[in-house]
């Protein structure tokens, strides 16, 4: 079976051939896998080489924990990816972009307007949480399309704040 | 010595306080609001009474409540731990008016330090060195502020008279920015401590904030316990201490000198029980006095780890009226020790907070490892109190080793279902400027590089991209067993066994 | 420095020894058997190769195996921990042969001191004093040693000559019934360390057991580390060790007098490295030369704890070559540190082993406290390998400290899934005798009171039955509501659905 | 609901009132229960004093770990006491009692015979395991009807070793 794991920008392909055989882009690889999954526990050999790391599925990407570094990881199978290409998703990084809340808060300040063009790092909103003023920013650029949330709304987790396209 | 301790707080530092009252065998009695009922400072205590809703304004804050359940408990002292009312004077008097002793200084030494203004005013007057700012001219107006900004020069700090922990604190580099900084100040100040009064002070550049604990008894005896190295900030936000100092090193000239200029802040308000005076030192090792915390530090475990002494226990004895157990000659360092705040936030996403359930924990261990915490597997972080889930002490004989041993231990320490700082620290301890001992208050805001990149090891994404493949082929194959189950492929569940047998 | 050490070893000693490596920044292999791939020191090493089936015999004993792994994967150095191969000069031997570095003392040191018989007599002869017994005789039969007995006089004990950790160990009250206990010696001799010698050593009565940890270096420097009491034993194997000795005291004297004798047994077989002479010390102070233990003891943390020195990094270190890093005057004991050996055992039914699942590990923490362990929530404990699951140190200012740390420490240790010995230590830290120091290696055996009702909460068997109903009532209700859903009994979810809201 | 909870000899009736009220032995007490079920994190606390416990079920029994002890706790209710009683089953302690290797070993020696009448404490089994030699005891006084084991066996974990009448 062939996957295609994307880290950020970076791009991993790795075929299972069996249960001690994988391609990690071509270039074959002894390993050994083995959990404890209700303890979120795995240890895997790569090679010899020996890595503890802890796994959990967060909606759809895989979250890895690896020598103190967490990793998100989107994994595909070939299947997938072609329906998805087929279906015109070329890229995860256009279209629409909703800002979620990523803790429950206070929103203290809302420091744009519906239809500004905003670079790549712009504070978007401003939400106090866990004591401390917190600015979440625009992970690229674009334009506010639409802002859902106002100044002194109390926000849940997840709650979608603004849009982004 | 008591007969019973109330908790006044949460967290890691309510379970902190409770392992000290049971090595003394004193029973204690934990207080919780909604959110904490199955903390940890509620399963560890002896007995405990819930206070009020989540939000510490209802809760922890609430001094009147927690006076009335320490009397109809039978508890004849209250440990305030830090933060909530471990600096209000108001709260220090209401126990003592309860006859009820609080573990901690006298109401009139907490109100003549609390207020960061007159604190600075009456230790100048006692001839400890401050840093030049508005001290000793009452609570000032936007306008006043304004006016004087010039005398004092730019950068400059405003600064919450009623404040601690960074919160409300504002850097003006230029005075046509400070009118909105004092706007914003006075607003985070007013949120944090119900108090919106600021005054200004000169921003000492590249300077190092380091702190001297002290101890004093009820009979007059005031000692040091040298001195913590807290640069290492973010936002004002201590993220690292260490003890000794990497600055002052093996200078103990200025080590004692400093030790001698705290006592001595700490003799001018009449100072009883565990206290730091916190100091900033510029290059040429000018120290200033910044402000008196009147009350154990989040950071107090490395000075117990240099000098063998549970600072806690002894806040409780010289709360009792024993005399100190050690005269200052009797004070040696051993070792270095680090701490690290392992806070739920995601240093890759700005440093928000993170919040959520914490499905595992799993704790470094082995030789010269601390880990104070008031978090589990299964706790659910809320949005009402802070971020901070534990910190991470290690010692070890020398700075060096003791970084060495501080990455390990950072390695081990899973937290997960949540972000967290980790990753940070890493990257800190992989400076070169950090190894160095080179870096000042704003190190971190202006040096720390990304922490993408920082591991040795180039392979880890991959490794990571294999994991996660892994993981998700056996999903897969899991479901294709309960899907292919009603066609009974036996070829598969041939499989699917050797899998399960080598993974289970 | 090293390239890469292979750990030729598993468990609690495998993951110390790997977190020594890490500090040290030296890559570790880590090997395992069938029933340890999963282990932690598999998931802690930098690479990890599979050994043998889950029998020591056909693992961790297969030095062959070891050194061939250690050449493939390019490490130059292997440490043995204790146990398996640590004591074997045939393994040092081969190490040295096929060019990788033994972390420990020569061939010639491991064969001088492990026949037990014969390090006796090499040690009397350098004027160390050594137990009554058939040293010199050479190996002896039943007959020989049957005819001896009544020379060296009752109670005595028979010892395997190659033995160590009290396995064949039997004490002989009467010479009716030493025939016997002759035949079990030799068949645990032979099943644990395949030799069947034995030797006979007379009983001193009321002794304590005393060792001293040395240091040794390549440069001909010998340092000792003071001493370990480890009197607290049951049937010879070591239970609790505490360092200072509470026997030695303030006597400065005795304890650098046993220090000096233990350099000179170490220098009497040129022996480099760490090890550990032991002694057994009678109630006049008259000590003894039991054995000397040629590797990493078990207990060493203590010896960590009071010194501030890191015995494996010491090892490593010396292995490489370096000089021993301080001179005896550096030596200096800060505080009081006590260990307990946590085992998969049960108190309450004869210690027998527990094996199963260890569902959850929840570590004590806070200051202080340090846990070895090699075992984590979901370890499962196999037949295989003996039952110390972890080491729990604790180190404060004095004993009293000590110990009230200690018990606050096991309360809050929680092993689940399996039976522990930590109410055995409970019952051992409240005894009145081993509060004052008066106890001997006879103690457990003799003395320690039955473990019920050591607590002072009498309440507390009460509250466990009330533990148990209301998690036997919820789970009845839960079962319930599955078969009540079907008739759609609306009122019983409504209760269901509160206890959930303020249970989950 | 009433509840006879029994520990080693001695019996506690507990009867729940409601989710804050039992009687124990006729003793009201105010409680809260609380729990993290799926880490077998119990808090209870009983009229202001806070007890923290690890509860799981092993065979029909609870095990209740509390400051470091650990219980064994049989819980009835009053209707399975009632069935129980009726069927005649007055006592724990009489009838047949089923030595079982408590983890797997090899047997060493089994120093009894069928038909041996043997008092409580007496060794029955000498099992092998973890590198020690475990000597199992009679829990009472008996005879032994049936040895299922023998010399140089080795036995899985609850494996019936021997019976006692």
């Amino acid at each position: 079976m062939k996957y295609i794991a994307t880290i950020e920008d970076k791009e991993y392909e790795i075929e299972i051939l069996s249960e001690t055989r994988v391609l990690i882009d071509d270039v074959p690889h002894e390993i050994d896998f083995k959990h404890l999954r209700q303890y979120l526990s795995f240890s895997l050999l790569v090679d010899g080489k020996s890595y503890e790391t802890n796994i959990y599925q967060d909606n759809s990407d895989w979250e890895v924990l690896l020598r103190g570094r967490q990793f998100t990881v989107n994994v595909e199978d070939e299947r997938e990816r072609r329906l998805r290409l087929a279906a015109g998703h070329i890229s995860v990084h256009k279209g629409k972009f909703v800002l979620r809340a990523p803790m429950p808060g206070l929103v203290i300040d809302i420091p744009v307007a519906e239809g500004d063009q905003i670079s790549k790092g712009d504070v978007l909103v401003i939400l106090e949480s866990m004591k401390m003023q917190n600015e979440l920013t625009a992970p690229r650029d674009g334009t506010v399309t639409r802002i859902q949330a106002k100044v002194n709304d109390n926000v849940e987790r997840k709650e979608s704040l603004l849009v982004l396209e | 010595m008591f007969k019973k301790i109330l908790i006044a707080n949460r967290g890691e530092i309510a379970v902190r306080i409770i392992r000290s009252c049971r090595e003394l065998n004193i029973p204690t009695v934990g207080v919780y609001s909604d959110a904490d009922r199955h903390n940890l400072h509620i399963r560890y205590a002896d007995e405990a009474y819930y206070l009020g809703p989540s939000k510490a304004s209802e809760s922890y804050l609430r001094g009147d409540k927690i006076i009335e359940i320490a009397q109809a408990c039978g508890a004849d002292a209250i440990h305030p731990g830090y933060g909530f009312l471990a600096e209000r004077a108001d709260f220090s008097q209401a126990c003592q008016d309860a006859g009820i002793t609080f573990i901690g200084p006298k109401p009139s030494s907490i109100a003549a330090m609390g207020d960061k203004q007159a604190a600075r005013y009456t230790v100048a007057e006692a001839g400890v060195p401050v840093v030049p700012g508005t001290e000793g001219r009452g609570d000032l107006s936007d306008e006043d502020l304004l006016r004087l900004a010039p005398e004092i020069g730019f950068p400059l700090l405003i600064k919450p008279s009623a404040g601690g922990g960074g919160k409300g604190m504002r850097e003006v580099q230029d005075i046509r920015d400070m009118a909105g900084l004092l706007t914003a100040s006075r607003r985070e100040a007013e949120a944090s401590f119900g108090d919106d009064n600021i005054y200004l002070e000169k921003m000492i550049q590249g300077a190092r904030h380091i702190e001297i604990q002290i101890l004093a008894d009820q009979h007059g005896n005031v000692i040091h316990l040298a001195e913590r190295e807290c640069s290492i900030q973010r936002r004002h936000q201590k993220l690292l201490e260490e003890a000794p100092s990497p600055f002052i090193g093996d200078d103990e000239k200025l080590r004692q000198e400093m030790g001698q200029v705290a006592v001595q802040a700490a003799r001018a308000v009449d100072y009883i029980n565990a206290g730091t005076i916190e100091f900033l030192v510029d290059k040429d090792k000018n120290y200033y006095f910044l402000e008196m915390n009147t009350r154990l530090q989040v950071e107090h475990p490395v000075t117990e780890a240099v000098t063998g002494i549970d600072i806690v226990k002894e806040q409780i004895r010289i709360a009792a009226g024993h005399p100190l157990s050690r005269k200052q000659g009797d004070i040696n360092l051993n070792g270095w020790a680090i701490e690290c705040r392992i806070n739920a936030e995601d240093p890759y996403r700005g440093f928000i907070p993170s919040t959520g359930m914490i499905t595992q924990s799993l704790l470094p261990a082995g030789p010269g490892i601390r880990v104070d915490s008031g978090v589990y597997s299964g706790y659910q972080i809320t949005p009402y109190y802070d971020a901070l889930i534990a910190k991470l002490i290690v010692h070890e004989e020398t700075r060096e080793e003791t970084i060495a041993r501080m990455k390990r231990a950072l390695e081990e320490y899973r937290v997960i279902g949540v972000r967290t700082n980790i990753p940070f620290h890493q990257a800190l301890l992989e400076d070169p400027d950090f190894l160095a001992g080179n870096f000042d208050t704003q190190f971190v805001d202006d040096e720390v590089p990304p922490f993408t990149g920082h591991q040795k090891d180039k392979n880890l994404p991959k490794i990571a991209a294999l994991a996660a493949v892994l993981a998700a082929h056996e999903n897969t194959q899991r479901s294709a067993i309960v899907i292919r189950r009603a066609q009974r492929d036996i070829s598969n569940w041939k499989w699917m066994g050797r899998w399960e047998r080598t993974n289970k």
